[in-house]
């Protein structure tokens, strides 16, 4: 069945805890490379049927009155997930 | 030497038969109950030592007989609990020790329970209660494995009242894991009564297959002194936790016989 | 070309040659008189940097510039008595008071309202960790908190979004401190509907030696800032500072709402206390509102006088930020100290061990002043007390209200409301009912058990007790016992008595417990100041509290004032706060609030006079009424009962005891019953005759100075003769019975506590899930 | 500065009761397309410089070891940001 996805994350001029958190321990594990990390949520809707306009609307508006708390968060992406990454 | 500050006062009673028994307790960043677990150690008549996550000293493990990781919220239980506390320097020589012939007996409780399988030593995972809430409750459990180093001074069947607090404590495994665990007598604790978080078939705490390691989400440490504690069924303060304390020192005690 | 010359950054130099720029103080808040004031104290138009520290702490929220005036009383009226036990008091980030035995308590209750009304979960989050901060920096450990909360309508549609955030962020956040939530209040009233309140309070212990203040001595001590780094917090407002020349046009993006690390901040008090067990710091004081404009000018002014601070030397988490907004920012989690130079090496241990990040900013002077440069430029060159301490005082104009002479007359008796009251004994059973299911009085533990009050060992009473008990020393058993109480009910009827009235009841709740009332702490919620109807009504509980401290012996040792709630002219009711810390000597002996499983038999007694006093309370509250005067308040009285709690406790005579509040004897006998499920018969013809009322009067006025007990049997006799040598009214209303399923009133009604616990847990599950 | 987004989603077979929460609350905003909701994470880690192979490699390692448990989670995307979805 088809899916959209909703990618949320926090702002960025707000404090992520725990992207700080992350990006502080990584280089413990001899991960170096990456000078900041940020975490956000990705929500995977599940539609019964054809995606249409109207549902997609639907996840646009789902996304930033109840996925997302538009104070401290941005939506960065709603989009139909592509065919073949369902496989997995 | 990384000393954990302000772990009250760690000497065991004096004269206490088991007094040089020494169970490490470890403090990472975020760790809470670290001072409630020393008290239980030496309440129960042993002497607890603190243990400091990033030490890398190759005596790290100051000797210990027995380590309890503690409940908290290690780094802040950012990103998964106890998914970054399980990379410390510490830890690896707990799991290698835990893995050794020696079998050193660790219990995770809550956090530690959650850092135990963050670092395989226990499987399964924590994911967040089926409610979605952080809940504080005075707990029913059943002891349903007393073969185990930190619970043989129980009762099989035996149901005992702790302490429950987390946000993250329902127990998952897939099937087959659990399945396994069922078979093999590997869960050692199972929720009475009301299942408060949603774990899989009523699981609080499980053990390795040598028994020498367990974890769960209730906190016996905080129920040792009479008074400051869960209340049990009859409306009377709960001193049910001492019997894992008392448990790991009967295992010391025979090993060393 | 220098920093200073990249951000086009106004300097004292450039400031000094161009007297003539613009400057926005009047979006900053400052009002003309507040201006032309600064213009004079420097003798030259301040740079944007001393603009932006002026304008921050001469606000309402940092100077108290309308409240002053009136607090002062705390001070006045302190007599010998009250300062005998007091080490710290107001003034400094929380009181301190000996326990004796070298050990010391601090605490401090302050408010949180508009962040949390904003963004819930933030707001009550960072609100905890900002009292908790208070209490770090006076030296101590941090061992509890508690958070008086009120809310809207219970059915208002904006409600359920301000109960889940405000109750999981302050969970999210004390809980990751570690740190056992041992009681607070749960109100629900419309008259906070857009204006909930968000008061926290925290609670420390130290060693005495382990004091510390908020003061930079020393010179050439070096001021050390630590913690988390500083961003746009809080600033949203000043974005005209966003550039510091004032023309350019591109506002940056700041936070709307600032998000709280408890992990960060957990490992601050850890680390802090390493700092204090090794004497590593001379003075201390946490960021919070104003940041590191209120803790530079602060630590200058109490101690030497004058530092010297580079500020390109914070850490920032945002680059774009100038020297204005860094000064202003209130990012969370951040402590500024003071070190001596042998110090230094190993203050930088700690931090490491820590892992907190740290900069060291400059050094104490002796000059005078406080000079902040920028990459070496002075930004920055004033007095810090003219900062700090001598900001604008208002003696703001106050009047009462016209309309409280109406409200004083509608009591409720000669309302519609007080007619058809419940008589028969069905009638009375439904009204109990009805009473102890209500939004006001039903059981809190939804809120509750999203709390850890476990935590630390050493919780000794928690909600739904009385008081909150903590052990301080686990040798002796020394502890303290907290309660906070406010009735908005009350103090919108009369401020003055309604204050006061809630320093009883604290008072009342803790002495229930057991222990020794010492100190209070007061958070006082208002609407706004430039109402000279409700500066009135400040005036009148600031004058009523300091009154009722004086008369019970007992001290305010710090607080909060939080001024502008309301919408559009509405203000909310009055609400002063008010937390009382009392001390046990062994907290073995605190005294539970419901009859116990061992109890069966023993006598049940109700200490005070019951007089017909509904106007204002609970029952007329379930009727939609609110007129007429509160209850009356006799603090003589209350020192008698709290004395007879105390005593009787300590030495045995009583096992469990329940103040009587709002719900009057029909929720304390509910509530005694239901703590442990355990059932009691009682009569109430005997206080019926005595006190000349009738049964529904009996069960639900509101008189103070009340509190029930169950006293064993074999103490009666000594119970009855210490009571009647303090001429204080008794009354034995009946026997505890463990068999009984039900609280009984005899030839009233017989109430199955099982029905009662339905009606009592289900309301706040119906309402939020 | 270039991103590596990770994506890190609950396993199918693993109850999500944040999912599920979200699931039941979506109708009552209206909003009745959805059958079924998963929430997961999404890291944001970013890299001063260039994405080489070698820095991709050690964000996909991290993914795997420290950015999800593979005992409840699976990562399902792992790749550098668009640049144009850095405007943003
Ligand atoms: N209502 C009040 N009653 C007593 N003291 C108060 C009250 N309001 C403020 N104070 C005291 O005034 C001082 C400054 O208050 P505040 O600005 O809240 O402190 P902080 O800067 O530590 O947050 C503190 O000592 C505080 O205890
Ligand atoms: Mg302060």
């Amino acid at each position: 069945m088809p899916r959209i996805v909703v990618d949320v994350m926090p702002k960025p001029e707000i404090l992520d805890p725990q992207g700080k958190a992350i990006v502080g321990a990584l280089p413990r594990l001899g991960f170096t490379a990456f000078s900041s990390v940020r975490q956000g949520k990705r929500f995977e809707l599940t539609v019964d049927g054809e995606v249409t306009e109207e549902i997609l609307e639907q996840a646009r508006n789902a996304a930033s009155t109840m996925l997302s708390n538009p104070v401290i968060e941005d939506v960065v992406n709603v989009e139909v997930l592509a065919e073949d990454a369902e496989a997995e | 030497m990384s000393e954990t500050p302000l772990i009250a006062d760690l000497g065991a009673p004096e004269n206490a038969p088991l007094s040089d028994a020494k169970i490490g307790v470890v403090t990472f960043p975020g760790t809470l109950d670290d001072r409630d677990a020393a008290r239980a150690v030496r309440l129960a008549g042993a002497t607890p030592v603190p243990l400091w996550h990033a030490d890398t000293d190759p005596a790290a493990l100051r000797g210990v007989d027995a380590v309890v990781i503690p409940g908290g919220f290690s780094y802040g239980d950012y990103l998964r609990a106890g998914a970054i506390a399980r990379f410390a320097p510490l830890m690896a020589k707990i799991v290698d020790a835990a893995n050794s012939i020696d079998k050193l007996p660790v219990l995770g409780i809550c956090n530690g329970f959650q850092i135990l399988t963050e670092a395989h030593l226990l499987p399964g995972s924590m994911v967040k209660n089926d409610h979605l809430k952080f809940i504080c409750r005075d707990q029913t459990l059943r002891v349903e494995n007393n073969h185990t180093a930190w619970t043989n001074e129980y009762r099989e069947g035996q149901e005992i009242t702790i302490v429950l607090k987390n946000q993250d404590g329902q127990y998952v495994a897939d099937e087959k894991t659990l399945d396994a665990l069922e078979a093999e007598g590997r869960v050692a604790f199972r929720y009475v009564g009301w299942n408060p978080n949603g774990s899989r078939r009523g699981i609080a705490g499980i053990t390795n297959t040598a028994g020498n390691v367990v974890g769960l989400m209730p906190h016996p440490e905080h129920a040792v002194e009479p008074g400051f504690g869960p209340l049990d069924a009859n409306g009377t303060y709960s001193t049910d936790g001492l019997g894992f304390f008392a448990s790991v020192l009967s295992t010391l005690v025979g090993e060393s016989k | 070309m220098t920093t200073a010359q990249k951000f086009n950054i106004d300097t004292v130099e450039h400031a000094a040659g161009t007297p003539d720029v613009e400057l926005p103080w009047a979006e900053l808040g400052l009002k003309q008189n507040e201006f032309e004031e600064i213009l004079k104290l420097l003798n030259r138009r301040p740079t944007a940097a001393e603009l932006a520290m002026y304008s921050v702490m001469w606000s309402e929220h940092c100077s108290y510039k309308s409240s002053k005036v009136h607090l002062r009383q705390f001070g006045e009226k302190l007599t010998d008595e009250m300062k005998k036990d007091m080490m710290v008091g107001i003034g400094e980030n929380a009181g301190v008071t000996d326990l004796g035995d070298g050990w010391a308590v601090t605490f401090k209750v302050e408010s949180h309202n508009h962040p949390s009304f904003v963004e819930p979960y933030q707001g009550a989050a960072t609100g905890i960790g900002g009292i908790v901060r208070d209490i770090i920096s006076m030296g101590a450990r941090p061992v509890a908190v508690m958070d008086p909360l009120r809310f809207g309508a219970i059915d208002h549609p904006d409600t359920a979004r301000l109960v889940h955030g405000i109750v999981s962020g302050i969970g999210g956040y004390g809980n990751s401190l570690g740190l056992p939530n041992i009681g607070g209040e749960v109100v629900f009233d419309p008259i906070y509907q857009a204006n909930p309140l968000v008061n926290a309070l925290a609670v420390g212990v130290l060693r005495h030696e382990d004091l510390r203040l908020a003061n930079a001595s020393g010179v050439g001590n070096r001021v050390v800032l630590f913690g988390a780094r500083t961003g746009g917090d809080g600033i949203g407002g000043a974005s005209v500072l966003a550039s510091e020349s004032f023309d350019d046009t591109k506002p940056s993006k700041r936070p709307a709402v600032q998000v709280g690390d408890p992990f960060a901040e957990k490992v601050l008090i850890e680390c802090c206390l390493e700092l204090f067990k090794h004497s590593l710091v001379e003075g201390i004081q946490d960021l919070g509102a104003a940041g590191i404009s209120c803790a530079t000018s602060e630590l200058a002014s109490n101690g030497e006088g004058g530092m010297r601070v580079e500020l390109t030397n914070v850490l920032l988490r945002d680059p774009t930020l100038t020297p204005g907004e860094i000064l202003m920012s209130e990012s969370q989690e951040r402590m500024m100290a003071v070190v001596t130079p042998e110090h230094v090496a190993e203050f930088e241990k700690v931090m490491e061990k820590w892992n907190v990040e740290f900069s060291w900013l400059g050094e104490v002077t002796d000059s005078g002043r406080l000079v902040i440069t920028w990459d070496g430029e002075t930004i920055v060159d004033v007095d810090p007390r003219t900062v700090a301490h001598e900001g604008p005082v208002y003696n703001r104009p106050f009047k009462r209200p016209e309309w409280l002479d109406g409200v004083q007359a509608d009591t409720f008796r000669t309302s519609a409301a007080g007619k058809a009251l419940p008589e028969s004994g069905d009638e009375l059973k439904a009204a109990v009912l009805e009473l102890m299911a209500s939004p006001n009085m039903c059981d809190k533990s939804w809120v509750t058990k999203q709390y850890d009050h476990y935590v630390g060992g050493n919780t000794a009473l928690a909600s739904p007790d009385d008081a909150g008990v903590i052990r301080v020393d686990e040798e002796t058993g020394l502890g303290v016992a907290i309660s906070t109480d406010a009735n908005g009910r009350y103090a919108y009827l009369d401020p003055y008595t309604g204050a006061q009235l809630a320093l009883a009841e604290s008072y009342r709740n803790v002495a229930t417990s057991g222990a020794v009332p010492m100190a209070v702490t007061d958070c006082l919620n208002f609407g706004s100041p430039e109402d000279p109807e409700v500066m009135w009504q400040f005036a009148e509980a600031v004058r009523g509290l300091a009154d009722a401290c004086q008369t019970l012996g007992i001290p305010v040792t710090g607080g909060n004032v939080s001024l502008y709630n309301q919408t559009g002219t509405t203000a909310i009711h009055p609400t002063p706060v008010v937390g009382v810390l009392g001390k046990f000597d062994d907290v073995a002996r605190r005294t539970p609030s419901g009859w116990q499983q061992n109890a069966d038999g023993q006598a049940i007694y109700l200490l005070g006079t019951t007089r017909d006093e509904l106007d204002g309370s609970e029952f007329a509250n379930l009727r939609g009424h609110l007129g007429g005067l509160p209850p009356k308040l006799d603090l003589e009285a209350e020192k008698t009962l709290g004395a007879i709690l105390i005593n009787a406790s300590r030495d045995g005579m009583i096992d469990s005891a329940h103040d009587l509040s709002e719900g009057g004897l029909a929720a304390a006998l509910s509530e005694m019953v239901l703590r442990f499920g355990v059932g009691a018969r009682v009569a109430l013809d005997d206080l019926c005759a005595r006190d000349g009322v009738d049964a529904f009067t009996a069960l639900f006025s509101e008189s103070q100075a009340r509190a029930v007990v169950a006293v064993p049997r074999s103490e009666e006799v000594r119970f009855n003769d210490m009571a009647a040598a303090r001429q204080f009214p008794v009354v034995r209303l009946g026997v505890v019975d463990v068999l009984a399923t039900s609280l009984e009133v005899q030839g009233l009604f017989d109430l199955p506590i099982a029905e009662l616990r339905e009606a009592h847990e289900g309301t706040l599950p119906k309402y939020f899930g």
